[in-house]
């Protein structure tokens, strides 16, 4: 089977974000992406999750291109004031031309 | 009096609360899955809308027009007041002081209901169209005080997206939605659906503020963090908003019952649509402030204290 | 006709499916849990399953004889008028005819029970053994359909995995399941768990057609991908199959209510077992199609103007 | 007595639970979401509880002492005996006849609930107080089983925690906060919420069996597994206790239902309380041996044979 | 600590497919899974997970060859059809004798 | 962008261990989890898994030593008697020392 490495980056934020984060995922060329409903305690402590549910994780495989901008533009917009964290894995996938 | 506080503290809402609290202290593995908070929530604000649509589809609007204007200008004038206070008494910077004001100008809506509730139980109902001030009373607040905000300095969230969270969000629609339901499908309409939606509705809130009470014990351990000025904050100034509204109430020819759920009303300080319109247009402003203060501290002294308060006052004053 | 129109229109239902349209449209965050969703569709089936069988244990055979045979016809003949008019006027290929046919020659048990409710508001009420020719409504036109697929064509999916998909599938075990509890259990079983499935009932209804509205209006988007075709389709159709089944019914001995309701059960288009079977069996089939016909186009149609359609032309024929 | 066994398998619980069961065996996709499981158990143990304690607001302590007492020895007792005969007779290891032990002393809310419902439609109805029994018995041999185990063997599992986790553990937190809810409230704030909490029981719980069942089924893979002894013990046990704790109920004065609905419980194996703190407090202990005897073999025989069995005994010997 | 390191493969595809799946899992060799429910949007569009509830995601540890065995037999039976992707990375486990 | 790589751990157990294994976690040195309620399926069967809800998969981002330390104390604590399982996967994530 023929696979390519591609990016998997992981987004875990405050479910208040959610809408705007997946339209800014689609600007930034992604071209799917899966969610999970999550909740968790980081940093910030468990507080900014108790309201309009908890977290949600959003995952997407991009280029490593897409990954590197997407990874810029959470921490230049995001790590400031909201409960986000987002992290990078190399993984092999079939079909690499869908996700770029 | 302390016969109508003891009518409120044992009643089965109120101890319902207390048990979320206990449970919450001794460490109880009892929590409520999110699905069933978000159904009970869709069907509380969905049920209170479609009765007050309904009562409204037969009341002259000669009746609601004055306690509608009233409401309308407490929904604009308390932000003011509670930033006010904030910023001169308190010493809280511009963000954070607006971000608490947007909750104590909006309303509770559970705080609305657990007064209604308590109305019926003493023989002093409010007049059946409350549910549409409910709906008036939610959002000028946080336009206001959101206003207040964006004007002074500058800020990191978006305007807009603040905006339509809070007039598209879940609470508004439902309220509204079900307010325009029950309107056009009337009385006849309201019927239909009693049995689910009316008779239903006073248990279904019992075991919704049995899982209030496990949010706010989770609340209550930040007491600390907020500081004395903002617990003395959180049960003062509903006191005097609501008494004021009481007042006002009185004056626009709401009756006894009417009055006092107006003041429980404006006393109250939103939970559920102001922190997520406050978190997308102040991003800055720390939750633990205005989540601790609405619901770890004037939450629980409105139900348990502020609304026996408000009916003494109505009593007095109107009866 | 004016009035009949009129009295569906403002009911609790429609304008709670109608607030759910616009809940999406104006881009709301108003959205039901997955769970809730699955509740109250369990909660609906079983109650609609629970009734007929209470009702069929005192009904005799003599009565139900008739409707039941043609039921049945209809359920093998309009999924095969559906596919020849697919095919023939709509050009399409043999796999999606197949599959929107499935789903036309199916039932949606949310149209049957919004018919139901319609007729008890109009004076009109159904036998109440209709739940039974649902049961008898929903496999056939899913088995017929598969068949011409698989022997007309080359397939990639499993025949008996989709056959095990809509026998054994939720909405045929509850209403079916439901249905010989209600028939084991009769009258004096039904009246212990009456609050429950037959008081709450319309309640419940009312909010999961809340949801219907939101999943519809998604649906909409996707009208302009489907043509112009599948959407004249999608309303002529439910009319024609209709039309017969409410002639055919009253010829059958059913009453006004009966036929009218037997009206909108044949008009209406499954969502629920036409689809988990159809993606299993024929997932050449592009759901896009399927979907928002059957979700976008005709079950919004069915419950605002076909539901009157049905009962007017039930009235001038039987009346 | 053939009668009255009939009239218990046909009543809509026991033919949800069957539901549920054969829905598992034709591998049919219907499953229930887990909040609404957990819905579900909130609702049902909130409102056995807000009941029972409104009856006993109302209740002489004279009458409730003795049950009371009987109702402590027994729960204290049945682990013991358990034990006993899974040690001497079964040949069992110490680990897992005491985790064994602690679910068959406890006590199963679900039987109880349904013991309850048989009675009244038997026209024999238990006492109003036999929810404040049920908090008891579900403790203590909890407790016993553990100490036996703690006594006898090294352990993996923390002492502590499967205390903690049966006091604080959601069913008692809700069983016992009902009872005290209800006691505080009295039958005036029952009555607030009674078409919520009592109207709608019996059909919730209609629902809950469905669930049950489907439950049970998944167990019954493992019947094999557990062996010819374990399914003896899981029949002839509760039918023992059973037998023991309507004759000393019978004694304790209470009516011939309420010594039916006592034997039912005891008779009852836990499967909320008790496997959570085994758990936690035996991981060597097989869940396999506890869970499938209490879920897959003693509920089933109770809610189908037991129940019925009892009622006969005590109405031979109290009637 | 003594860790081997072999295959995470995750498959994220519509509801309507989770009983096949897991079935078919077991027979190309995986020793278990892990099953989240998730929502997500990929070339397809969101169409194809509104009914049945939305996504799963089954993730399973596997030795490197029943990776490559699961991610041929998914490209092969569902791509062209259904709404599926499937990629695989490495992953240090204790115990690897009980994923093999 | 500057990145460091981490340790993801990922933990998948039986519900009723969830606050036992939170404590312990960040008596270990975890500064932070995700947690996601899942179900599954592993050499234990699915037994273990029915009653108190399902499984747990709680996720960690931590340094290399603390994940050393986290699986060393799974593998000995909960192997032999609960169904639980333990991974680890390198990532990238920025904001290195919010971790650590
Ligand atoms: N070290 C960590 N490992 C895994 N998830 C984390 C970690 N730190 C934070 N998170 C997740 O990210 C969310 C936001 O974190 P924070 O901004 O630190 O409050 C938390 O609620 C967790 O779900
Ligand atoms: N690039 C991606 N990253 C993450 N998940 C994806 C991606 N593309 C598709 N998916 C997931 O896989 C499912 C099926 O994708 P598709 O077949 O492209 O419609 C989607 O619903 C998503 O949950
Ligand atoms: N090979 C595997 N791949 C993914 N998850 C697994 C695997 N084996 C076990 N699990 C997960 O870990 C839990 C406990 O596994 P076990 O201790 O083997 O019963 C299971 O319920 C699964 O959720
Ligand atoms: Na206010
Ligand atoms: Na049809
Ligand atoms: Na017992």
């Amino acid at each position: 089977m023929l696979t390519v490495t591609l990016k998997l980056v992981t987004i875990v934020a405050e479910r208040v974000l959610q809408e705007r984060l997946l339209r800014e995922l689609k600007e930034l060329g992604a071209r799917g992406y899966t969610l999970t409903e999550v909740s968790g305690e980081g940093s910030r402590g468990v507080r900014a999750s108790e309201w309009e549910g908890h977290n949600v994780k959003i995952e997407t495989i991009v280029s490593p291109e897409v990954a590197d901008r997407i990874i810029e533009h959470i921490a230049e917009h995001y790590f400031q004031y909201y409960a986000v964290i987002v992290y990078a894995q190399p993984v092999e996938v079939v079909r690499g031309d869908k996700y770029v | 009096m302390l016969e109508i506080l003891l009518t409120n503290l044992l009643s089965p809402i109120v101890l319902a609360f207390a048990l979320g609290i206990i449970a919450q202290l001794i460490r109880s593995d009892l929590s409520f899955p999110e699905p069933l908070y978000q159904a009970l929530s869709i069907y509380l604000l969905l049920a209170i809308g479609l009765k007050g649509g309904a009562e409204l589809s037969h009341t002259p609007w000669a009746v609601v027009i004055w306690p509608a204007l009233v409401t309308l200008a407490l929904g604009m004038l308390t932000p003011i007041t509670s930033y006010v206070v904030l910023r001169k008494i308190g010493r809280m910077d511009r963000i954070n002081a607006a971000a608490i004001a947007a909750h104590y100008g909006s309303v509770s809506a559970v705080t609305f209901i657990a007064a209604q509730a308590f109305g019926q139980l003493q023989g002093n109902p409010a007049e059946g169209f409350m549910p549409a001030l409910v709906a008036m009373l939610e959002v000028p607040a946080i336009v206001v005080a959101l206003m207040i905000a964006f004007t002074r300095s500058n800020h990191h969230g978006s305007w807009r997206e603040g905006l339509h969270e809070v007039l598209a969000g879940r609470s508004v629609v439902l309220l509204v939605g079900g307010l325009v339901i029950g309107y056009l499908s009337g009385m006849e309409g309201l019927k239909q659906v009693e049995p689910f939606f009316v008779n239903g509705f006073k248990g279904a809130l019992t075991l919704f503020l049995l899982e209030m009470g496990l949010v706010a014990a989770r609340r209550l351990r930040d007491l600390k963090k907020v500081g004395a000025f903002l617990v003395g904050f959180g049960i003062v100034m509903p006191i005097l908003h609501g008494s004021l509204a009481v007042v006002l109430g009185h004056w626009a020819g709401l009756s006894v019952g009417g009055s006092a759920v107006l003041g429980a009303m404006v006393a109250s300080a939103s939970y559920i649509a102001a922190p997520a319109a406050v978190r997308i247009s102040l991003p800055e402003a720390n939750p633990t402030f205005y989540l601790t203060a609405s619901l770890g501290i004037t939450f629980p002294f409105n139900l348990t204290l502020g609304i026996p308060l408000y009916f003494a006052l109505a009593q007095w004053i109107g009866g």
